[in-house]
């Protein structure tokens, strides 16, 4: 039984008060609490603000390349299915960089949890606006304010068959653990998409901001309802944040899917190299 | 050696493709070898593909100036062919559709007539040729009519009698009408055990010889038949085949499954590579084994899709931003593509760095006919060596960060299987401490920067291949060099020159290609030789790397840019040009 | 020449980047020169930030060895750069955080308590230290309160005049506790027009000189401040500065722009580039004008974002798939950046290819104060010239295919203004005719490959520049010979060397480093010289170079590569080391 | 006024019996009804059997790289916005290759019309198939079926922004033609999604198949009611198929929000370089 200090690596590097130390604890804490120790989970983090959490979460992990954090985690899945796999990445990293890596892993319901920082800025590289930013936000890259309308990563993510969507706020770590425990159970693909106030770059969506307009899902709310589901997605278009699972629907998984991977992960597939390599020669002559 | 050129050509869509590669199997089946090489438009229908079929009584690997067997199954292969008959070459065609007016023996066919007889549509002419050509080269029919059993097998009994059919019906013509034609080409010799194969079908090979258990692609002419060929044997042998979204998820996909612990590879062409470049550069500094099939065509961009060139040599060596070791290997024949692809198995795994098998159009969709038994003792031969991957290591009471990146006098650090208990590390593609934590330290950086460099002279050191010699240096007037899937054309114009122009000249032929060992290289060409360089491509980009690694310039070179491989008789024609031959 | 280096360090979000800025141009407007780099961790907040300003009496370029001002704003920064300080070095520090212990005249001076006292917080302490070094130096106060008014305009005059009262607070504490101590370094001299300019400035500079119209980029440190500064223009110059999704989609924006006629531009760093090479090669054979700006940073991969190489030379040469001209130019310093960066653009739109500008975080985001009148000169030199392109045709009155890849006999077609009137074509990825239809012949790809291949030989012949020598070649014992952005540190070697070690040298430096010309620059390296690489990177990337190029290879090298910059200590250094000099 | 023939390139390659044929001679009446000629209009066709229409349809065109068409055409636009500017893309290419940029394009809302061929697999390359195709299809890369789900096409730009959404079939060509005028006159981003059958890969979708499940939208359909549109589009996902103007909404184009485009088109920019440039340089003083 793994505990939180053994997930804590170095002193994190956050900005005071921003949005992804409470990130960075509750997943911490829901590992624990789901029994996972750094030696049987694979992280892979992204590039920005939100991946720096390579340094400060210990734990079989891949310090990807910008925009690649969710193929390489469906790469692991594929290679040993038995480990918890779960992507750390931006919303910059995620839904800019990365957005087609995002459409077609939902796709495939690859058992993976990717947990994005929801910023509307690109932190690390000191602000400019991301692809969730607000229409109008200037930015050093946009000073006139960003001609583009925000992409809405919850109806994207449920019309292309994501099977599990949950939105949390970096404000409220509690339900946050709840959540991302509730994901990192999930068979299939998972988003959690979370609210995490950048406090040095973006000046509207503030802790005091999504207090405003954050609200939790009723306890009568039933996340299988897919229509239900496309109507709170869609408030996100209105400036309104419903937090707690949204969507959830039991599908086979990727790796389910592939024979080859029934009896036992595939970096342990027994070699009988040789035997099949003959067989197949002779399908030549 | 005795060699016999058939040729069939025809609109794209008539099945020319599989008329050729049945006629490579009955070849083989009929006790003799083949080499069989195909040139087609980038469309589904229309436009002219013509595929030939070089018949030996020894192995083959290169095509023959003249074409001693013309199957037309329109105007238009005539027209474009003619040019290579000789006065006994035999043209098959349907004097219906055109009259061939110049020289060889005319051999005229009634295609449409035989077919609308027997109820077969248009796209069958290529079966009753087959037939007809049989015939012509007094081979066994039944031989023919076994390969068509198999090769429809999975359509059902209605469709191979079908094809039998026609094929009965072209054989059967010939015998009837042209008796006094019949040739002893093929008369069947006992079939000593010969396999058929591709370029691509050797890598796929080499892939399951190597035990290499995910491969993901992204469908792009050249390279896509490894793609369905794995995709057709994973369920069979164990191993996951990914048609990913697009070639940076493929490579990404490639990374994640090759850090937990399966070997893996990827396939594509110059296009697909270029977008794969940023993570060629991760798997670099992350330390991580990967296998790219690199299959080249004609750029640049999207180029000439279904033709062949050596265009992207210097691109593959110094792909990736920053400095990283990495391995580029250029298969010069199928028996080697095979050896290779599973040698790049081993060396990405103990050098823990992307290794690029590259391979052109030429060798990727040509076919050979090699005797199964050279390929058997390759397979035995072969030892899986996955270097410094370790699968357990003795845990303490607390869980410890593995010093992923423990810097190493060979320059290779010991890797722990992810998900081993007590341990974690990240692949990390921040500069990073031995302990794989990001750093920026100036300290730091010198050492993992050193540490990877270190690898290369490991490599030189340990693997690294000299070219090999055809020929004998000393006597030869003119040396050949070159690299890649020039060798038999060239082997081919030696063995030309010699018998027809008296002329001695020999080949060193490169197979493993970056990095070079300049110092075991020198010898070789510091000889006041007539060094020749032999390159696929317009500026002479091995040449280029010569002169970079051992600061000699080869001023002389034959080069071939039009798409089209090169023959024998291309340089014999470049060595007549310059006057060095009449 | 006088030098003095004044250096303020602190916490990653303290206003080290902006107190360097601001101290930069008081040196300008003062009369005197300065040159000033950062050095900061990849982090928005903690870390070690450090950045040193070299006042001199002369242009200055680079850095010095030794530090005479050190302001540290925390203990850490002392801990790291005391090293550099000498007995008659100033160290202003607070002594309620640390007591430096080493060498140097302490100033002691109460941020925290003058901060608090007059209602400022900790981020202000940058403020006091700028105040408190003027009065060290002996500068006019009324000139940093009328920077920090223009630095702080757009914030109002409240955050103003709180910002000017803690700079005079920090004036006035040293004038009171340290009369004796006050400097005439920073004197006010008649302030002939100066401007103070990084990199990344010169670049947008010339982007706007040359007319470019269009500049697309995704954020990437060390490229991100000209996206900023550009968009900042836009409006004001009618440019469109587009921050799109992905570098794929930033370049291929770009080559859109550029077909219709819109001098276009796009910045990244290697990893960026590396998403791009793949539309490179595109440009290549659709023959499509475009500069790419590259500010070079350590990598592999991710690497070290915020500190400095020169290591994807090769990468950037040999970039993209298939064989194309391209042009690769790497500016020496901040006035040769804008005048390359506009010539950029005429040689794109007369070879009608890429053409790549190197930077890298040194030259990008290290601040020059250059003569305006320089700047000025430069400018009015400057004539746009936008090659073969062709505004309007007399059409004919049925519409007509224009012939965009006309063989011409220097390689380049005229190319037609797309939406003129009674004509049509299209930009190919494909091989092409003529006439831009796709086309698979084999003599039409001959002519077209080698019409692209002929712009190599009409650019060496027209606009390739030879390197610039610096000393006398004929007398010099040791000849540097390097590239980019490392000259001005060897020259200041030169000089040292001269003075201290009366050792003559002379360096011969490259800014056209692709295609080299081999005729032309053979004979510079034929003196029997001791000639020695300067690099900051680890495989000496133009060396091999040279020797692909010329067949030479420079035995001796200098290399850096632990993410700092070339320097004329770090290459005295070495010179010790190998025993060249005491 | 130019006329068909005047559009009219090389002969086409595509099989006896293809979509394309239908869709290309669909667009050249089009333009030549909306009174375009091939100098006054840029296509810029993608990589596939479907950009093989480069050589078919004579204009000022770029035949660009695979996936790549979109973002081209967005720098054409901003360049000349006085040009009509086009993409003509495939399947594989435009929801596969370059999802990311159709994504992004449409949160921008360029004045580009976006014609995809959507046949469900990779024609050129012999077959294979494309994140369209239904899942289970069988295909040389997926010969046990394709386990991933396909994507949806209408809800994925419907959702992030999209303010003309059409859906055509290349076996209708009249109602293909007035489809293709709409989204030609639509100001902003106009994707018309035309169900193509792929005769010789694609067994499944086959003009039997659209004709026994697509339907013409009702005379009196809104297109700009967007709940009715999204209920139209997820009935992509069981099989049926709306023909006509699924969803139509105006919406300032990305250029026209440029206030460096108000006088004239970018490439017609007078130069007041030098004068420029020294207000400029003196910023730096
Ligand atoms: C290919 C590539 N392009 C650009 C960058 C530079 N870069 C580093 S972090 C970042 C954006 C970070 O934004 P986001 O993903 O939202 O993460 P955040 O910092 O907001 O947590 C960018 C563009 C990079 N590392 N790689
Ligand atoms: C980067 C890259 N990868 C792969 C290819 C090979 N390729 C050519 S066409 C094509 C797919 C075509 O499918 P689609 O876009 O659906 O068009 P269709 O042929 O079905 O009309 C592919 C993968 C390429 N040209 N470039
Ligand atoms: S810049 Fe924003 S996202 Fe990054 S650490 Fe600081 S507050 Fe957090
Ligand atoms: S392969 Fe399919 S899409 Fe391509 S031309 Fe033939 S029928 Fe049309
Ligand atoms: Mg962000
Ligand atoms: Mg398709």
């Amino acid at each position: 039984m793994a505990t939180l200090s053994d997930f804590n690596g170095y002193q994190p590097t956050w900005c005071p008060g921003c949005g992804d130390w409470g990130i960075g604890i509750a997943l911490k804490m829901a590992l624990v609490q789901l029994n996972y120790s750094p030696d049987n989970v694979v992280v892979v983090f992204g590039i920005g603000c939100s991946g720096n959490m390579n340094d400060f979460l210990n734990a079989y992990a891949i310090h990807s390349l910008h925009g690649r954090a969710i193929p390489n985690a469906i790469g692991v899945k594929i290679a040993n299915h038995r480990l918890k796999t779960i992507a750390v990445v931006g919303d910059g990293d995620c839904y800019g960089e990365g957005t087609n890596h995002l459409i077609h892993a939902i796709r495939g319901n690859h058992d993976i949890t990717v947990i994005v920082h929801h910023n509307s800025v690109y932190g690390l590289t000191t602000g400019q606006v991301a692809p969730t930013a607000p229409k109008g936000m200037k930015s050093k890259s946009t000073p006139s304010g960003i001609i583009d309308q925000p992409l809405n990563p919850l109806t994207l993510s449920l019309t292309q068959g994501a099977t599990f969507i949950g939105q949390g706020f970096a404000g409220d770590t509690p339900h946050l653990i709840e959540l991302l425990k509730k994901g990192l159970q999930h068979e299939g693909f998972s988003l959690i998409n979370i609210l995490q106030p950048c406090v040095t770059f973006n000046k509207i969506n503030t802790y005091q901001y999504y207090r405003e307009r954050g609200y939790r899902l009723p306890k009568d709310y039933d996340p299988s309802n897919y229509h239900l589901a496309l109507k709170k997605s869609l408030e996100l278009d209105d400036g309104k944040y419903p937090l707690g699972v949204i969507y959830q629907v039991k599908k086979p998984t990727f790796t389910n899917q592939l024979t080859q991977l029934k009896e036992r992960p595939l970096v342990e597939n027994e070699e009988r190299r040789k035997e099949i390599f003959f067989q197949l020669l002779n399908t030549f002559k | 050696m005795m060699t016999f050129t058939w040729k069939i050509g025809g609109e794209a869509g008539f099945g020319i493709n599989a008329a050729g590669s049945i006629f490579s199997k009955f070849v083989a089946r009929s006790g003799y070898y083949a080499f069989d090489y195909i040139e087609y438009p980038s469309l589904i229908r229309g436009g002219h593909n013509a595929l030939e079929v070089v018949i030996a009584d020894e192995e083959i690997g290169t095509l023959r100036e003249k074409i001693d067997f013309l199957v037309c199954l329109n105007a238009e292969t005539y027209q474009k062919h003619s040019v290579r008959l000789h006065e006994k070459s035999l043209i098959l065609y349907d004097q219906a559709e055109f009259q061939p007016n110049g020289t060889g023996i005319k051999i005229t066919l009634p295609f449409k007539t035989i077919l609308s007889d027997l109820g077969g549509d248009l796209v069958m002419k290529n079966t009753v040729a087959l037939g007809a050509s049989v015939a012509l080269l007094g081979g066994e029919i039944k031989i023919l009519l076994e390969i068509l059993k198999e090769q429809f097998a999975k359509k059902g009994e209605r469709v191979i009698q079908f094809n039998q059919k026609f094929a009965q019906a072209g054989y059967e013509y010939i015998l009837n009408h042209y008796p006094t034609l019949i040739h002893r080409i093929l008369t069947y010799k006992k079939n000593n055990n010969k396999v058929v194969i591709s370029g691509n079908d050797a890598f796929s090979l080499g892939v399951v010889l190597a035990d290499c258990r995910f491969y993901s692609a992204y469908p792009m002419t050249p390279s896509s038949s490894v793609l369905h060929t794995l995709a057709s044997w994973q369920e069979k042998i164990g191993m996951v085949v990914r048609h990913a979204e697009d070639e940076i998820s493929v490579i990404n996909h490639a990374i994640g499954s090759s850090f937990a612990g399966v070997r893996s590879a990827v396939g594509t062409s110059g296009g697909g590579f270029a977008l794969m470049v940023e993570s060629v550069s991760f798997a670099g500094i992350a330390e991580i084994p990967l296998v790219i099939f690199l299959a080249q065509r004609p750029g640049p961009a999207t180029g000439m899709p279904t033709w062949t060139e050596q265009g992207d040599l210097l691109f593959a060596i110094f792909a990736g931003h920053g400095e990283f070791p990495k391995i580029v290997l250029a298969p010069s024949d199928h028996l080697e593509m095979l050896r290779l692809a599973a040698e790049a198995f081993n060396l990405a795994d103990i050098y823990q760095t992307p290794v690029i098998v590259l391979s052109d159009m030429f060798l990727s969709e040509s076919h050979r006919t090699i005797d199964e038994e050279k390929i058997r003792k390759l397979a035995h031969q072969y030892q899986i060596d996955r270097g410094k991957l370790i699968k357990n290591l003795e845990r303490t009471e607390k869980i410890k960060p593995f010093l992923r990146y423990q810097i190493t006098e060979d320059g290779i650090s010991p890797c722990l299987l992810p998900g081993t208990d007590g341990f974690f590390y990240q692949a990390n593609s921040y500069e990073h401490l031995e302990d794989s934590h990001t750093t920026e330290e100036a300290l730091e950086r010198k050492k993992q920067v050193e540490k990877r460099n270190r690898k290369i002279q490991t490599y030189l050191k340990n693997h690294f291949q000299t070219p090999k010699v055809y020929g004998n240096l000393e006597h030869a007037s003119m040396v050949f060099v070159s690299w890649g899937s020039n060798k038999e054309a060239i082997l081919a114009a030696i063995r030309d020159l010699e018998e027809k122009n008296n002329l001695k000249t020999a080949l060193i032929h490169f197979s493993y290609l970056y990095p070079l060992d300049k110092n075991v290289l020198l010898s070789l060409f510091d000889k006041n030789k007539q060094y020749l360089l032999v390159e696929n491509n317009s500026l002479s980009q091995f040449g280029n790397l010569l002169s970079m690694t051992l600061g000699i310039e080869i001023e002389r070179k034959i080069l071939r840019y039009d798409g089209r491989p090169i023959t024998s008789y291309f340089i014999i024609d470049e060595l007549k040009k310059n006057g060095d031959i009449k």
